[in-house]
């Protein structure tokens, strides 16, 4: 059931979290990630009553501040000026990270290192022995969304496979994500079975020879 | 709870303590108090915060004044953690990483007499090593025990004369919870209020978890950029 | 969030679900939603509610019609409490004797993904016989599991159109805890306004704990009364 | 160091909460239970600064409602009208015994079937058969407050005492309580030591031979 895009390239760096706007249902609430995830708010459709949460502590979070409304009382995860949606409400961190952590978040869309067949996530740390480790609320969004996506480049600047069959990269969660949104193909991970939702510029033949991985269709 | 100046609300936290200091970056970051703080001279400190300091004000001028021994954070590495980081790569500042999460439920946990909790986040991973897990209905977790403070030194909007607190914004973050958690809590806020003029329906912080409270007349806004 | 009448909020309550029903006595009960559910016929439910019902209205008219397999609360006994000591001693009713603190700090766990915490309350008592204890830093705590609902009945004073509720004095009580420990929460409001019509600093539960809203124009004072 | 007030009778059953109300510091954060600990608070220097707790969940509660300030969503913990002080403030229920449970006030007052010397308290059910029991939030209270002070009559109705070495009700909490107000005496507790701090026309000797509990002086 792939769907092949053959007649053009892999999907262009805004058109990711494009991508993954698409599969976001009315209604949700959903965490968006620092850096490239939190570009999928610009492409939900507003009239979706789709919610916004940021674990700072604030449901209904807008779109970023414009420089005369830039209030430093109030950020995104990213400490990024953001704005506030009519219906919004505050809440102090424990709070928030018992929404979280309790499963009332219906999507999360991070960004990741590594994923693996089995939905394992690896995106706070390299591991390199000179870098200094932060991990802010990447694994209680793990542990805690009913639903994980993640936003990555298919493969790293070196070539390697990001989509592995075990990640090599310190974990941040175990068989927690369902979808990875990369600029050659969708995947949903079920199981440690990975599908193919589409592709981009390439077909499930080259992907899954090039990744070493079995590619349900 | 007593209106004081910031130098006389953190005279009384010695070498050795545990601070739990609010803010996430700039937000919420009680600089007048940290400020304070440093100018006592209080060292060999355990400083409870999810950042570890931005720019060179505020906590990042608390680490760089070598007062501090040991930070427990979620999140020290940022764009503008230059003096953290410089302190960690040479060695002279000790860092427990803690998934944010835990930071906040820990330290509820603390105010609210829980002994330990079994907790979802970090199962499997580096930062649950050594700890003990178990399987509960099915799911696994990791135990985890409850984080302390001597003192809290917060940022809130406003408080009245019965210490009630309310926030701004996303500056709440990390305050309500600190203050509950902390054998003394000291609040810095914008401005003082007669008792009655917050909405008891509105109070975010009840007074009951508040000692000393310092009024600093800047807007709030205006103390972090 | 959709703003429906009584009966069709309660409709998809089946039989032997766990409900979570809101008050403190009559204040903050959901008599309305209560009334829903008798009519709605469910029956073998197990309730959890602090009380045992009062009176013959409400939470007490659910119990006398038999609907009720088991209720899970901290205070049945009250002078007016008869409709629960008659079934009681007629062993038509199953009662789990929870205290107070931990009803709430249970429904919290479960709203909150803590498989299970260690408690002060209840140490060397017969309410936490057989329950597993340990000692941490020199003191004794017991353990305990979350309590969940398939479904929470609470009572709010006014919600906006995006779920978010605030409450009226001490009928808060056990309102905010429930709706997040149920899979899906229908809060009775005395009325529903526009989304930003509330203060988003003094929000008490916000919309992403609310499935379904009921306004009942009376003042929630008159329907417990 | 015992005060033996020989000149008069034991006290009335009005003047027991008034007795405790002396010992309760300025500024002090206090929960009164259902029954004659409410009573504590008609004696309560106003200007001191004491702040009541009422579990079902507000700090700074107010005297009993008049007929004409009656508002059912204002209650105290026996479910009886009261009033709200400046700087109140409401929370649920959660909030409301992190608060007592974390530590967070200095007294509670608490009636009592019987107090053992060590401390230990039952006050939540007399064990009988046929009873129903119901708990509350005396665990909580009892395991809680910093310090849990207990007013009741000395004496059961039969005569036994109820100041005992090991009680014989089921407990609410383990060596918790520290002071006993009663008719006879005001008592406290430390470590397993009972001293008698007043007596009230009779005198220590008096009521530890009646006791059969050595009492410190």
């Amino acid at each position: 059931m792939t769907v092949e895009h053959l007649g053009r390239g892999p999907l262009e760096r805004n058109e990711i979290p494009a991508r993954v706007a698409r599969d976001i249902p009315a209604g949700s609430y959903v965490n968006l990630g620092i850096g490239q995830p939190t570009a999928v708010a610009d492409y939900l459709d507003p009239g979706a009553g789709i919610t916004l949460h940021t674990e700072n502590g604030m449901l209904g979070m807008g779109r970023a501040a414009l420089p005369d409304e830039i209030d430093p009382d109030l950020t995104n995860a990213g400490k990024m000026p953001v704005t506030e949606t009519p219906g919004a409400s505050y809440f102090h961190q424990a709070d928030s990270f018992a929404m979280m952590r309790g499963g009332h978040l219906d999507i999360c869309v991070l960004g990741a290192f590594q994923v693996s067949a089995g939905g394992d996530l690896a995106n706070w740390h390299t591991g390199e022995p000179d870098a200094i480790p932060a991990v802010g609320g990447a694994m209680d969004l793990a542990a805690g969304a009913r639903n994980v996506y993640v936003i990555m480049t298919l493969f790293a600047k070196d070539g390697t496979p990001k989509l592995v069959p075990a990640c090599t990269y310190p974990l941040t969660g175990l068989g927690c994500v369902t979808r990875v949104y990369t600029d050659h193909a969708v995947f949903a991970l079920d199981q440690g079975q990975v599908q193919a939702v589409e592709t981009y510029g390439t077909t499930v033949a080259a992907l899954s020879e090039r990744l070493q991985l079995v590619l349900a269709q | 709870m007593i209106a004081v100046d910031a130098d006389a609300a953190v005279a009384g936290i010695s070498d050795g303590a545990t601070v739990l200091i609010g803010g996430f970056g700039a937000a919420g970051q009680p600089v007048e108090l940290i400020d304070a703080l440093r100018r006592s001279g209080a060292g060999d400190l355990t400083v409870v915060s999810n950042n570890a300091g931005n720019g060179d004000e505020g906590l990042a001028a608390l680490l760089a004044a070598g007062q501090v021994r040991k930070i427990i954070c979620s999140y020290p590495r940022q764009a503008d953690s230059w003096v953290f980081d410089g302190l960690y790569r040479a060695g002279k500042i000790e860092l427990e990483l803690v998934p944010q999460g835990n930071l906040a439920e820990r330290m509820r946990a603390a105010g609210a007499g829980i002994g330990a909790f079994f907790c979802p986040t970090g199962v499997g991973t580096v930062l649950a090593e050594g700890k003990e897990t178990r399987s509960i209905d099915g799911r696994d977790y990791v135990l985890e025990y409850p984080i302390r403070g001597d003192a809290a030194l917060i940022k809130a909007f406003r408080a009245d004369t019965a210490g009630n607190l309310v926030y701004r914004k996303t500056a709440r973050n990390f305050g309500p919870v600190m203050a509950t958690a902390a054998s003394v809590t000291i609040a810095e806020v914008t401005e003082v209020v007669p008792a009655g003029a917050i909405d008891p329906e509105c109070v975010v912080t009840p007074g009951i978890f508040v000692d000393r409270v310092v009024a600093v007349p800047e807007p709030a806004a205006g103390v972090a950029s």
